[in-house]
């Protein structure tokens, strides 16, 4: 692996009324590669992806996607750019159905979106890839239901199918497999292990088997501080990583 | 009076076109101008049928004579359907009162385009009688030269030499202060200082602070305002105690409805200009007796004027034989007439404003006043040559 | 930007579901039925109403549906709107007067000009949302209705703009009966285009903006601009209702700029049914003949009764007479279905 | 110099009445999420009613000040149980709606019981003297309100920040059901918050009665006026809604003093500050704002 | 201690808990184990009394819960720790744990909270839903000790921990346990469920289909895996 970095960030800092969530954070996402975010609750991952999809502006730092500068552009523009999010506290369209919303995030990248004149019917060009992305993410049963509808676990997987629908070029997952049962962990394990080819995907996960699965790179940040950056072995056995996140028996687990 | 609108129609021996004579009020029924003219102007045109039939008996030209009623909410729009519809549905043969500059204006085109006849009574705006004018509109009572004039004219010669004129800021308000400030400078008076207040306000002090303070130090405030933003003002000046700091009260605008509202205390000494004022003499105390017994309260000149221009129109009607519009209307220009409003009333053909006497009032001292609405004190009577301003030649009939 | 409080606003009044889909939905004949029903209405309108009054539901129709375009589709309630309608109203007016346009042409320059004023106006007041956004356009609304007021030698003050032709091609269109038709394609024209606007793909992404901005930003949509553009179009159409308005009155006057008229536009809307468009049309045609009755009903508190039923719909009744309606439909084509 | 003080003086005295309102907007807002817009109505019902009060009923001033606003809570709680909070789980813009509704209605009703012209009401006797303020003279009544209003400020703020109401109600608001299940009986903590919110409203109105027009529209202009106010401190900040309040009084003084010369800025200050300020700080002066979304 | 008999819930026509029936006897920790959409946050809200739409009985020490509303149900000694964490936007951490009254013999004091989650005393100030989820997570869980409820129901109270914060939540649960206090957990990791729980309940399409003690989990684990998998 180890190819040259698609996004990286540089002395990244973000405070929040005098409180410093994010610390002068260096970060090299090699192209293709899996990096995992992990760290104790609150270290700052969210606000990390949040500075790095243009939701929140960074206090300090700059962020670079493919030898672009990307600071501070507002979160429309990045995920032009090909970065692509999910949510830690899902957020979907509620009352669209999965199928329409997969077909939002479809059409984003065309600009189809600005005709106010034409049908929306030109919207049908994306249901056959849209039932695609479904099925991919076990809703194909389900296209028709609104969102507000699906219990907790589809909806993370919902989160999923509109992410990869904009076939970006880095996907950022923020717990994707928080909230989901055991078949549909392995499943999106499955799926991200299939979709990263061609992509760089940069997750944040508290289950460590699935990082163990997925991850290339570990990153451990702890109170906005990156504390050890490295294979997902090494990082599993580093004392100071086993004291501040992962504990005693789960090291073992 | 039928869809047409053409000529006489007549069916058997009447002359008129739809065998039956129906006037329209339109006018506020619900908002500011409710109480000054509103309901009671329909009693007062119904007040004024009833002394028709009376007259005339089986002599008068039909029997068949009735009042249409509509609430125009002082919003121009509504005042156009209505009145469309008043002259179309109704068989309305002429429309009275039309409060609110906009809705008088847009009722007087109308009037035009239905060929229909219009008295408009309860409008400020001289534009009825100057560029807006036409044939089928006639402006009774008052209007904002009369008002600005008379008191501007009258108080300045009664003795108020330095004015502060203080105006709202918009048309009408500029209007007013215009007239006023060449009255008071015709009359020999010196405006010292004005401004234009914000509309609508409610807090007037900025002015009120500054008056006193002005050099030479005015002896009268004139203020242009109306309706609420008056009261503001009066009640304000009184709380800044202006009156004591030797600075009277002059205003273009005011009905004794507000006064009314403000009570007499509150206005004690002010002076303005009133069309009409129903404790003025015998004859108008005995009309408004009966307006008392009819309605419960005394009246406005608004619906003195209603009254008066109801009847004069009937009687046109019975003199031309016809309600035909056009016949109607040359036999109104140029008429000379004494009623219990018009005082040496006379329809000036030129612009179809009728001009009569107009008075310069004072609002009694609390201690003065003995009957409810028995407010003000008629210092001087405007001879009716005087109190309107000349035919502006911007009217082309 | 938006704050933590504007994202709370928890569920939106239009619900898309209740109306619009439904009718979208049903089969299509029961589609083109309910069009040829509105159609023959349409045309019979002047007939059965008196003329002025039928001109009067054309312009409203298309104030509400400019309302509900933002509202149900857009999730942003302009309680400003009278802005749009009554400087269109003014503009289309003084081109009617001073220049002599004929009136389509009129009409449309005053819809331009509406656009034109909605562009800064919007692009202050779409930085907020909900509640705000409503008390920003409402507060910028009585801000042009000072400017008017103040500005009486081109609005002719609280006289109002009076005397404006309406003219077309030599055609006597002083008769209201007339008008009405020569109104009536452009209104259609406008409605047309709103419904366009609301089943374009840019309507859908107005509902995903509506339900979560948050996410649709992160699909890659500009949300600001996207809602500036929606309140732009929104304005234009507006502003057709206001200047087939200055056309049908051959006047207008500040009430056309007071926020009492940008609030029985929300009245209507709510009315007819929020987020279903032709809810507007039918609350239109409904506000307008009840108070062209009221007013000759000689009762006097024509506020008290079109507050209560305000009242009334938004506690009892909130999907409106069209959301109702087709509820009431749809439950009735799914008891069917089983 | 003494001008400018006295302008400077009278603008508080204008800007308590907004500070007033604004703070009862606040407070229903900040506790109940609901813009009510019909404070500026229910303004005018606590000068009618002071009117009423003392022409029907002989009563004065100063028992008005105690009753109006007593009245008015009352009102306003019977409404809240009657209508707001079937409307408090949906889109606030029901609620706002449903207040726009009950100013229409409430307008209409005083208007048809006491017409729309001005009800006369003077200055009670004790305050109607002037008092000498060093370098100016200013009316005893105007110092009064001054110095009421920035003592009900006061302790609006103190009551709300240092006891448990502003937190439940707050909480009760937000997510209710919840709360429920927390063991608070949300509707009991609810209701009269509303209430209070439009006692101070009512209290304004009683306030405003001697030195203003007293008729039924006379709180139709000014409440948007006031909107514009607490866009400005940022809606729901008490701090800051009474701070924009005082703000935008003198703001207007000087203005109408200082730019004469542009009466068309002067009048639509109060807009252009909010314009400025949604530019730069779209959540309002004191209001907490997130950057994300 | 609580018994639910017969419990069915509609979200309008949609039924989604079929007569299920379960009981948790006083000190227990009982979990509620099934796949996603199973109805365990249904359940979960019925006995707090906060789903409309219900039928069957639940009661409390013999006392049929019923027709209690939710506020009564919590002075009963009911806490709720919501599968969304709840967290209140417009108020802070402080008031957030200030807020719920003390319903039971042994709430928490405020600084016994601080101490076990260090994380909410440096955040305390802030409006509660700016904190990470975690945070959220642990004030969900803070607040209804606080409460001191002698019947915790907690909806996924691990999830989005880090896994020492995972350990923490479990010996919480098992101090809570030893106080006296009686669990009703909904959890989808088997293993933390395990470590924790005397019993469990398997609940599928709505309905209780099995009622297991820890050793039979352990040794089916594989089956119950596959079974929750599939
Ligand atoms: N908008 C905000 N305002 C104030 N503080 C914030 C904001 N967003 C995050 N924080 C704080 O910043 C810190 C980092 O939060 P973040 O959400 O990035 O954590 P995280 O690493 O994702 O944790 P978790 O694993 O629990 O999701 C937390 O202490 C949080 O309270
Ligand atoms: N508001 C709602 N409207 C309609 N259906 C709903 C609603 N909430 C939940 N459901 C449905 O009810 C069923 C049970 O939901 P519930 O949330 O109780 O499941 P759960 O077992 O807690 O699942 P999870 O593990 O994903 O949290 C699901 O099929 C879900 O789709
Ligand atoms: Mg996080
Ligand atoms: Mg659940």
């Amino acid at each position: 692996m180890a190819g040259r970095a698609l996004l990286s960030a540089r002395g990244l800092t973000r405070d929040f009324r005098g409180f410093r969530a994010v610390d002068q954070v260096d970060l090299d996402v090699a192209a293709d590669s899996v990096h995992a975010l992990v760290g104790p609750n609150g270290a700052g991952k969210t606000t990390l992806f949040n500075l790095l999809t243009g939701f929140l502006p960074p206090t300090a730092g700059t962020i670079e996607l493919d030898g672009r500068d990307v600071t501070g552009l507002p979160p429309e523009q990045v995920a032009r750019l090909g970065v692509a999010r999910s949510f830690q506290i899902t957020s979907l369209f509620p009352q669209l159905s999965g199928r329409e919303h997969v077909e939002l995030a479809l059409q984003s990248p065309s600009g189809l979106g600005w005709r106010f004149w034409r049908s929306a019917k030109l919207m049908r060009r994306y249901r056959e890839r849209a039932d695609e992305l479904l099925d991919m993410v076990g809703l194909a049963e389900l296209a028709e239901a609104p969102a507000e509808a699906l219990a907790y676990g589809r909806k993370r997987a919902l989160e999923l199918a509109i992410a990869l629908a904009l076939d970006p070029k880095v996907l950022l997952l923020d717990e994707p497999t928080a909230g989901m049962g055991l078949e549909d962990v392995d499943r999106t394990v499955e799926l991200v292990s299939r979709v990263r080819q061609g992509r760089t995907v940069v997750m944040v996960e508290h289950n460590m088997s699935v990082v163990g699965r997925l991850a290339d790179t570990v990153t451990v940040l702890q109170a906005g501080k990156v504390l050890v950056e490295g294979p997902y072995e090494q990082v599993r056995a580093d004392e100071r990583v086993i004291t501040a996140y992962l504990g005693a028996t789960d090291a073992a687990h | 009076a039928g869809c047409g609108g053409g000529g006489p129609s007549g069916s058997g021996d009447s002359k008129l076109t739809d065998d039956k004579v129906v006037l329209g009020v339109l006018n506020d029924q619900s908002g500011v101008y409710a109480e000054l003219s509103g309901k009671n102007s329909v009693k007062a045109v119904e007040m004024a049928i009833a002394d028709f039939k009376a007259k005339y008996g089986d002599k008068a030209v039909t029997k068949n004579i009735s009042v249409e009623s509509a609430d125009h909410q002082n919003k121009p729009d509504i005042a156009n359907t209505k009145a469309a519809e008043l002259y179309d549905r109704k068989g309305v043969d002429a429309i009275l009162d039309v409060p609110t500059s906009s809705a008088a204006l847009k009722v007087a085109d109308v009037a035009k385009a239905k060929k229909k006849l219009y008295f408009n009574i309860t409008g400020a705006t001289t534009a009825l009688t100057g560029a807006s004018c036409n044939r089928y509109t006639f402006h009774y009572a008052y209007d904002s030269y009369m008002l600005a004039h008379g008191t501007g004219t009258q108080a300045t010669q009664q003795g108020a030499k330095n004015w502060y004129i203080v105006y709202p800021d918009y048309a009408f308000g500029q209007d007013m202060e215009k007239k006023f400030s060449a009255a008071v400078e015709g009359a020999g008076g010196k405006v010292v200082a004005k401004d234009a207040t914000p509309f609508p306000n409610d807090n007037f002090s900025t002015f009120l602070l500054k008056a006193p303070t002005l050099n030479p130090k005015p002896d009268t405030l004139g203020t242009m305002q109306a309706g609420a933003d008056l009261v503001n003002l009066v009640k304000q000046y009184n709380e800044f105690k202006l009156r004591d700091k030797g600075v009277g009260l002059a205003v273009g605008l005011m009905f004794l409805t507000d006064i009314h509202s403000l009570t007499p205390a509150a206005l004690a000494g002010t002076t303005y200009t009133d069309a009409w004022y129903w404790n003025f003499d015998q004859q108008n105390r005995e009309w408004a007796d009966r307006f008392l017994a009819e309605t419960g309260t005394r009246p406005t000149f608004a619906h003195a004027a209603n009254y008066s221009a109801a009847m004069q129109y009937l009687e046109a009607v019975q003199a031309a034989g016809t309600d035909d519009a056009d016949t109607v209307v040359k036999g109104l220009e140029g008429k000379e007439i004494n009623d219990v409003f018009l005082r040496n009333g006379k329809i000036r053909a030129e612009d179809h404003r009728v001009v009569h006497d107009a008075y310069l009032a004072q609002v009694k001292p609390q201690a003065e006043v003995k009957e409810d609405w028995d407010y003000v004190k008629i210092l001087k009577t405007i001879p009716a040559a005087e109190a309107f301003a000349q035919p502006s030649g911007d009217c082309k009939m | 930007m938006t704050t933590t409080v504007d994202s709370e606003a928890g569920a939106k009044p239009g619900r898309a579901g209740s109306g619009l889909v439904a009718v979208a939905r049903a089969p299509w004949w029961v589609r083109y039925a309910l069009l040829a029903v509105g159609l023959v209405v349409a045309l019979w309108l002047p007939n059965g109403l008196y003329p002025a009054v039928a001109v009067d539901i054309l312009c409203w129709a298309l104030f509400a549906v400019s309302v509900d375009l933002l509202l149900g589709f857009t999730g942003l309630m302009s309680f400003g709107h009278a802005a749009f309608w009554g400087t269109s109203a003014y503009v289309a007016g003084i081109a009617a007067i001073e220049a002599g346009l004929p009136f389509p042409l009129a009409v449309l320059t005053g819809a331009l000009a509406a656009a034109v004023i909605a562009v800064p106006i919007g692009y202050l007041a779409v930085k907020r949302t909900g509640i705000y956004f409503a008390m920003v356009t409402l507060a910028f609304a009585q801000m042009i209705y000072y400017v008017a007021n103040k500005w009486g030698t081109v609005t002719g003050g609280e006289n109002g703009l009076q005397a404006v032709p309406r003219e077309l091609g030599g055609v006597d269109l002083s008769d209201e009966y007339y008008f009405y038709y020569a109104a009536l394609p452009i209104t259609l024209l406008g409605l047309w285009a709103a419904w366009r606007i609301v089943n374009s793909p840019f309507g859908r992404v107005l509902v995903g903006i509506r339900d979560n901005p948050a996410r649709a930003r992160a699909l890659g949509y500009p949300v600001h601009r996207y809602k500036l553009t929606a309140f732009v179009l929104s304005a234009f159409l507006a502003g057709l209702g206001g200047g087939l308005y200055v056309m049908g009155h051959q006047f207008v006057s500040l009430d056309a700029l007071h926020w009492t008229t940008s609030g029985k536009a929300v009245i209507v809307v709510v009315l007819g049914g929020m987020g279903t468009l032709w809810g507007g049309v039918i609350g239109a045609g409904l506000l307008v003949r009840l108070e062209d009755w009221l007013s000759f009903s000689g009762f006097e508190q024509i506020g008290l009764v079109t507050g209560a039923i305000f009242v009334l719909a938004v506690v009892l009744f909130r999907k409106g007479i069209w959301g109702s309606a087709a509820a009431l439909a749809s439950r009735w084509s799914a008891g069917r279905g089983k | 110099m003494t001008g400018f003080l006295q302008h400077t003086f009278d603008g508080l005295v204008n800007g308590a009445f907004y500070a007033l309102l604004a703070l009862g907007l606040s407070v229903i807002f900040g506790m109940l999420r609901v813009v009510n817009f019909a404070h500026g109505a229910f303004y005018m019902l606590g000068a009618m009613g002071a009117y009423v009060l003392l022409t029907e009923f002989g009563v004065p001033f100063w028992w008005a000040l105690v009753i109006m606003p007593v009245l008015l809570g009352v009102l306003g709680m019977a409404l809240e149980r009657a209508f707001v909070h079937r409307l408090a789980q949906l889109d606030p813009l029901y609620n706002f709606l449903l207040t726009f509704g009950l100013t229409l209605i409430l307008q209409d009703l005083v208007k048809s019981r006491y017409g729309v012209q001005s009800s006369p009401y003077t200055t009670p006797a004790e305050l109607g003297g002037s008092v000498d303020l060093g370098l100016f003279d200013f009316p005893t009544y105007r110092v009064f309100v001054l110095v009421f209003a920035v003592a009900i400020c006061a302790g609006v703020w103190w009551l709300l920040t240092h006891s448990r109401v502003g937190m439940v109600v707050r909480a009760a608001t937000e997510r209710p059901e919840l709360t429920r299940a927390f063991g608070i009986n949300v509707g009991r903590w609810v209701t009269p918050v509303f209430g209070f919110g439009i006692a101070l409203a009512g209290l304004a109105g009683v306030l405003a009665a001697p030195m203003r027009a007293v008729n039924p529209l006379m709180g139709a202009d000014l409440i948007i006026v006031v909107f514009a106010v607490v866009v400005i401190g940022g809606l729901g900040s008490i701090f800051g809604s009474v701070a924009a309040g005082f703000g935008i009084g003198l703001i207007q003084a000087w203005g109408v003093v200082y730019l004469a010369d542009w009466p068309i800025l002067s009048q639509t200050l109060v807009f252009i500050v909010m314009a400025a300020v949604l530019m730069w700080r779209p959540a309002g002066l004191f209001g907490r704002e997130e950057a994300a979304a | 201690m609580l018994r639910i008999d017969n419990l069915s819930a509609f979200y309008g026509e949609a039924q989604v808990l079929r007569e299920a029936s379960l009981e948790v006897a006083p000190g227990e920790v009982v979990t509620l184990v099934g796949r996603n959409g199973a109805g365990k946050s249904t359940l979960l809200r019925c006995v707090m009394g906060l789903h409309s739409g219900q039928r069957g009985t639940i009661s409390l020490d013999g006392r049929d819960l019923t027709r209690l509303p939710a506020y009564k149900r919590a002075r009963l000694g009911l806490g709720w720790v919501p599968d969304d964490r709840g967290a209140y936007a417009t108020l802070t951490v402080t008031e957030n744990l200030s807020l719920p009254p003390r319903v039971g013999p042994d709430p928490w004091s405020l600084e016994r909270v601080y101490e076990a989650f260090p994380a909410l005393y440096t955040r305390r100030d802030s409006p509660a839903t700016k904190l990470s989820g975690g945070e959220q997570q642990m004030l969900a869980l803070a607040r209804v000790l606080r409460m001191g409820a002698r019947l915790l129901l907690c909806d996924e109270p691990t999830e989005g921990l880090s896994p020492l914060l995972v350990q923490q939540v479990g010996d919480l649960l098992r101090e809570a346990k030893r106080h006296g206090v009686t669990v009703l957990l909904v959890e989808q990791n088997l293993h933390f469920a395990t470590g924790v729980a005397d019993r469990h309940y398997l609940l599928a399409e709505g309905r209780v289909v099995e009622a297991m003690d820890n050793s039979e989990v352990r040794s089916r684990e594989r089956e119950l895996l596959a079974y929750l998998g599939i």
